[in-house]
């Protein structure tokens, strides 16, 4: 019976949560809550994915409304995936929360802290989950107006600013995907992503689709953060509070990735999209840009949790090399990667929060000797840090595997090198962070560390644990990553 | 019919309000000509429901003769709470004037 | 109470005038939420003689009749000035006396001088209001204290 | 009738341009917030424009009429207004909360004490 | 028939009473004679008004709101133009005068 | 602000009918046009009309935040909560005929008590921002 | 209203559009959108403005710079708006596909399997009513942010027991 509800329930769990934690009113009763949630969050998630594995497709009637008329929840693998992501990393990260948290926001503000946590969640769920595109919007907001907040409870000002910044940009991107919604609407007289699937391609390239296309495109690309429209990640990431950069870093952006693919591939269909439309070279292009330049800034970080959101930036390029490449490896790559990233940066962001913790900053000058006197923490970042590179035997390896095979798919080398040269460049930020932590002796002044609190290792080692382990059986996330592809790509020729 | 000549009148103040809206020369010229835009509203939406056939839309109307004069006493209590600020700051500015 | 029991009266004339679905249902829902409405506005202390002034009974009606014909001599007079070609003004801003004894005599007052084109209350003080007239006639006809009287004859013995 | 067909549309559209202008180009950040305002409201013009019918009235079903406007678009901007309040809302907080620890809303003075 | 012409009739003078409010609006020279005008809009304008769709209704509902409507903004409207006034003066702004070198008597 | 006559008295004159004219567009969303979100702004608007004019010290006397906080969660609650009590009746989730056995009466009913959940969420959460940034100094 | 440097008279302007775009709804038939339009434009909006510019100050300081990236951007997604709506289907066309595919459903089932006149609000709460959810969601979710964010002071002026409220305080 519960069975059937459950693709609501991944939703409206979370949705319901958060006024409960609002009343709650203390912040150690919240986190207790909110980690029960996100673990049964999980197990939801879990069960969906093996239910669309194992049965197809599941669709969800919200109202009891036919779908063209009523709102629709459609499961298949892509978001089933997707949707366990989010769910696991929230839960991962959830034993790390009550310290962080208790450290940055004021006591009297963490259940409303949690609260607004928990509808970043719902928002995210919304916007995986859902099979209709102005209900879309309307997660996209949720979520979108819940990161402002988080952003905005970083402990120095400048994340007030960057969460501005952030509002004024998404609010543009999101309007600009409301607009696009609009043209589709006023084309096909439906709203259902099944539906347009099956009327939009039958339009043909009119103007209104084609802008139409460019209005979303850039939306979700804004989302998505890929260059050029990257402008607000750095110092929303640099500035939020540790919990909420590891979160946003390892969620938000994935979902921009899926919608692109939702949008890309399901509503306007491989052959619009990238052979009247000239998106694999524009997204090739962004995305090795992307690549290069938020690598290379990254090495010049001196901080590191900016030397983090830049690395953001580059690995999203992956992301959009993988779509690009519009075949059945490269979105597999693409996958992999929304997952290995999630799991690498999730952990790396801990990590930093977990250094911030202990030292009250995260300069690389204060990082000095840092391998000594917090070992498990900064060996961490190691592996972290050579997951981002690519190294073998790292799941950072696995995804870029795919991303080159793909590439010499279809010749194009240069891609591939392009790809490689970016692991080059990730292995220099990455060396500096090693340089720092294990080779520059500590400030002779410096106080004693302590190692950091056992809960917060938990969460950071976990997500970094996951990472080498999906490094080495790739089956499970390559599997179920090649049957999305091959679903998302089924119309393609 | 009469209804066309009173939206059409309702239309021409609406832009004389525009025109004194625009030209200021102070925010209260602004705030009048707010004001009477939304009287003008009010009856605006008045006719265009008759001349629609529909006069139950009368509740929008409504809501605007009912609450638009909120942001009118907005005005007042800003410019009251900028003076009481005002007034504070000159007295700090002089309570520590004699401080070098 | 008194005052209480009154403003149910009236906002549930109010709802019935609104509302035009006269479904047992929605009468009752209707007795329901004026209830509601007065609990809120007792709550917030706006229930007295000055927020529901009942007291002044059948005297107000007859002083709309009275001012309305103010407001309409008056739009004409202004009428008049804003369609001479030569704008035939001159602003007065003056205290006029007010000889009310309650506040809400004085708001009364007050409003009713704004009401009427050409005159304008800009304050309440204690010794009366302070007015800007489009006019010299119009201020000066407003010290004769006609609407003066009358606004106290309204206001009663309260 | 055919060239009046699409000038709501185009009404829409430099309503939207004005309010993205608005957005980008001040530097106070309120100014930017009341932009913002416009450019929704813009694009809120381009939904109920599709959602027209000619010679239709409101979609509240009343035996005197047969044709109806199309209830959808409605339905989709009450949404969006809602959303647009809530970012505006959001945005004023940030702003005050900006003033509170910069001393100023002006993206330019902030930047430049940011640099320092 | 003869409540239609007097519909007629009663729209025409609001609409004329509307107009000459406007037409204030832009002529007056200053807030507080602005005011004057707009109030001429705001009662007398919209009292016609109204009256002139009061006869289009009849006796219905549709009237009696027509009626609230012109109550309320009798309440709201020399509230606004008094609060108005008031923090207009409030911030400084002192009234145009017909001889503005003209010491005050 | 309280010792400004005019504005006292007809906010006084004027609250009560505001509110009840809020309560009117909750209940009539069905046959006019309004609804639950039209009626929270104007019940909050009536609320805001009252802190303007009497301070927030009052409003606060009359509308704590803290009750507001908590009014705002129910008010999410019950539209969810309907959604979850339509599940439990055997529908989907948010399918009102399941509340009854008739479904066009369900959906009927189901529409009023979500409509009142959207407007005590909205009249709520419109005056937590109201005091939030009018207590700002 | 893009020019102007006081920032009142800005949010003055803002309330006029909002005026203006509500009779502008009336008139293209969407009287819920109005009635909405009506209640946040003339309630709550200028509030909000006029509250945040108190505290923020009430003058821009800054003339605009670098105007050409805007006008280009704006420009830009003008020019592509125009070229979308080059083949939308005129104003007011009954044909059009959007008044077509699941529109006459609702106005045709709308009032008999919900039991609800106003369409509008059929379709807001029941047939979209999970649309209507996250709407509400959005609004609680600015609510509790802004809480967050700002906080409500306790004014200490009633004595130092009434320090113990917890919707978040402010030094």
């Amino acid at each position: 019976m519960i069975a059937t509800h459950l693709p609501v329930l991944q939703v409206a769990v979370p949705l319901i949560a958060a006024p409960i934690c609002v009343l709650l009113r203390r912040g150690s009763y919240a986190w207790i809550f909110t980690t029960v949630i996100c673990w049964g969050l999980l197990a939801i998630a879990a069960l969906l994915l093996d239910q669309v594995m194992s049965g197809g497709a599941i669709s969800y009637r919200l109202g009891g409304w036919e779908p063209p008329i009523g709102i629709e929840y459609r499961l298949d693998g892509v978001n089933a995936f997707v949707l366990l992501i989010l769910a696991g990393t929230a839960a991962l990260m959830m034993p790390y929360a009550r310290q962080s948290v208790e450290r940055e926001v004021r006591p009297e503000r963490r259940h409303l802290f949690y609260a607004i946590f928990l509808l970043a969640l719902t928002g995210l769920l919304g916007i995986t989950a859902t099979g209709d595109v102005f209900n879309i919007y309307v997660f996209l907001e949720i979520s979108s107006l819940a990161s402002y907040v988080l952003i905005a409870q970083g402990t120095r000002r400048r994340a007030r600013t960057a969460s501005f910044q952030y509002l004024i940009i998404g609010t543009i991107g999101a309007s600009l995907i409301l607009v696009g919604v609009g043209f589709l609407y006023a084309k096909t007289g439906t709203l259902n992503i099944a539906d347009l699937a099956v009327r939009v391609p039958a339009l043909g390239e009119t103007p209104a689709v084609l802008a139409a296309f460019a209005f979303i495109t850039v939306g979700v690309l804004i989302k998505l953060a890929l260059f050029p429209f990257h402008m607000w990640l750095p110092n929303a990431y640099a500035y939020a509070p540790s919990m909420v950069s590891a979160f946003l870093a390892a969620t938000a952006t994935k979902v921009g990735a899926y919608m692109l693919l939702r949008f890309v591939f399901t509503v306007f269909g491989v052959h619009f999209a990238f052979e009247t439309m000239p998106l694999t070279e524009i997204l090739l292009a962004l995305s090795l840009i992307a690549v290069l330049a938020g690598s290379l800034v990254a090495v010049f970080q001196s901080d590191l949790k900016r030397l983090l959101a830049f690395s953001s930036v580059g690995q999203i390029g992956y992301l959009g090399v993988g779509i690009g490449l519009a075949s059945v490896t490269g979105v597999t790559g693409a996958l992999v990667h929304i997952f290995n990233h999630a799991l690498m940066k999730g952990g790396l962001f801990l990590a930093a929060g977990t250094i911030a913790y202990r030292l009250g900053a995260t300069d690389l000058s204060a990082l000095h000797g840092l391998g000594r006197r917090m070992p498990f923490t900064m060996a961490a970042v190691v592996i972290g840090g050579l997951g981002l590179v690519g190294v073998p035997i790292t799941s950072g390896f696995v995804s870029k595997w795919y991303l080159v095979q793909a590439a010499f798919e279809q010749d194009l080398w240069p891609v591939a090198l392009f790809v490689l040269a970016g692991s080059l460049i990730a292995l220099a930020y990455v060396g500096r962070v090693i340089e720092a932590a294990y080779f520059r002796p500590p400030p002779p002044d410096s106080e004693p560390v302590q190692e950091a609190p056992w809960a917060m290792q938990l969460s950071t080692w976990a997500l970094i644990a996951g990472s080498v382990y999906f490094g080495l059986h790739t089956d499970l996330t390559v599997g179920i990553a090649e049957r999305a592809a091959t679903v998302l790509l089924a119309g393609a020729p | 019919m009469m209804s066309l000549a009173a939206v059409a009148a309702l239309v021409v103040t609406v832009l004389l309000a525009l025109i004194r809206a625009y030209l200021g020369p102070t925010v209260y010229d602004r705030v009048v000509a707010v004001n009477a835009i939304g009287t003008m509203t009010v009856l605006l939406i008045a006719a265009v429901g008759f001349l629609m056939g529909r006069p139950e839309f009368l509740d929008i109307a409504l809501v605007y003769a009912l609450i638009n004069f909120i942001g009118t006493i907005a005005v007042l209590r800003y410019i009251k709470r900028r003076r009481a600020r005002d007034a504070e700051e000159a007295e700090r500015a002089e309570g520590t004037e004699g401080a070098p | 109470m008194r005052h209480a029991l009154s403003l149910f009266v009236g906002l549930y004339g109010l709802w019935l005038a609104l509302s035009g679905h006269y479904t047992p249902f929605l009468l009752a829902i209707g007795a329901a939420c004026t209830a509601f409405a007065v609990a809120v506005a007792l709550r917030m202390d706006v229930v007295d003689h000055e927020g529901h002034p009942i007291h002044l009974g059948y005297r107000i009606p007859l002083y709309w009749c009275w001012l309305t014909i103010q407001i309409l001599l008056s739009a004409l007079t202004v009428t008049r000035i804003v369609l001479s070609p030569r704008l035939r003004i001159d602003p007065v801003l003056e205290t006029v006396p007010s000889s009310q004894k309650s506040d809400l005599g004085k708001v009364i007052y007050a409003n009713s001088i704004t009401l009427t084109p050409g005159t304008l209350t800009t304050s309440v003080t204690a010794d009366g209001l302070e007015v800007h007239a489009l006019t010299r006639r119009g201020m000066d006809e407003l010290k004769q204290g006609g609407m003066d009287r009358r606004v106290t004859a309204v206001e009663g013995e309260s | 009738m055919e060239a009046l067909s699409h000038v709501n549309y185009w009404a829409a559209i430099v309503l939207a341009m004005i309010g993205l202008y608005a957005v980008i180009a001040p530097s106070n950040l309120i100014k930017k917030l009341i932009g913002l305002g416009m450019f929704q409201s813009a694009i809120f013009l381009v939904y109920i424009t599709v959602g027209k019918v000619e010679g239709g009235t409101a979609p509240i079903i009343d035996s005197g009429h047969a044709v109806y406007s199309n209830p959808l678009p409605h339905v989709l901007i009450l949404t969006a207004i809602v959303v647009a309040v809530s970012t505006l809302a959001v945005g004023l907080a940030l702003a005050v909360a900006i003033k509170r620890d910069y001393g100023t809303v002006e993206e330019d003075e902030i930047d430049e004490q940011d640099r320092r | 028939m003869i409540v239609d012409i007097l519909s007629w009739i009663s729209i025409g003078i609001g609409a004329a009473f509307i107009l000459v409010g406007g037409l204030g609006l832009v002529r007056m020279p200053d807030v507080f004679t602005r005011l004057h005008a707009s109030s001429v809009a705001d009662t007398a304008g919209a009292g016609f008004i109204l009256l002139g769709f009061m006869f289009q209704a009849g006796l219905s509902l549709t009237a009696l709101k027509l009626v609230l409507i012109f109550v309320f903004l009798v309440f709201t409207a020399p509230t606004a133009s008094h609060a108005l006034a008031h923090a207009a003066l409030l911030d400084g702004i002192r009234p145009w005068t017909r001889k503005p070198k003209d010491p005050a008597p | 602000m309280t010792e400004h006559l005019v504005l006292r008295v007809i906010s006084k004159l004027l609250i009560p009918p505001i509110l009840l004219f809020a309560l009117y567009v909750q209940m009539h969303g069905d046959y006019g046009p309004g609804g639950g979100f039209q009626a929270g702004v104007i019940f909050g608007a009536g609320l805001i009309l009252y802190g303007l004019v009497f301070g927030t010290e009052a409003m606060r006397a009359v509308a704590p935040p803290r009750l507001l906080v908590v009014l705002a969660c129910l008010g999410v609650l019950l539209y969810a909560g309907v959604g979850v009590a339509s599940m439990i009746g055997g529908g989907e989730f948010l399918e009102y005929g399941a509340l009854s056995a008739d479904a066009t009466h369900g959906n009927h009913v189901g529409i009023i008590i979500i409509e009142i959940g959207v407007g005590i969420a909205v009249a709520s959460v419109m005056t937590i921002i109201f005091t939030a940034l009018a207590e700002w100094r | 209203m893009v020019t102007l440097r006081n920032l009142l008279a800005a949010a003055l302007v803002l309330g006029i559009y909002s005026l203006v775009m509500a009779a502008l709804w009336v008139v293209l038939d969407a009287v819920d959108v109005a009635f909405t339009e009506a209640a946040v434009g003339a309630g709550v909006t200028t509030v909000f403005m006029l509250l945040a510019i108190a505290a923020t100050g009430r003058h821009e300081k800054i003339a605009h710079r670098r105007p050409w990236l805007p006008i280009l951007a704006s420009l830009a997604v003008g020019g592509l708006l125009i070229y979308g709506t080059l083949d939308l289907p005129g104003f007011g066309d009954p044909e059009a596909p959007a008044q077509q595919h699941v529109a006459p459903h609702y106005l045709e089932q709308g009032e008999a399997e919900t039991g609800v006149p106003n369409i509008v609000t059929a379709v807001l709460a029941s047939y979209r009513g999970f649309d209507t959810l996250g709407e509400v969601t959005v609004i609680f979710t600015a609510g509790i942010g802004v809480l967050l964010m700002l906080g409500i002071v306790r004014r200490r002026r009633a004595g130092a027991g009434d320090d113990d409220d917890d919707t978040g305080e402010r030094e």
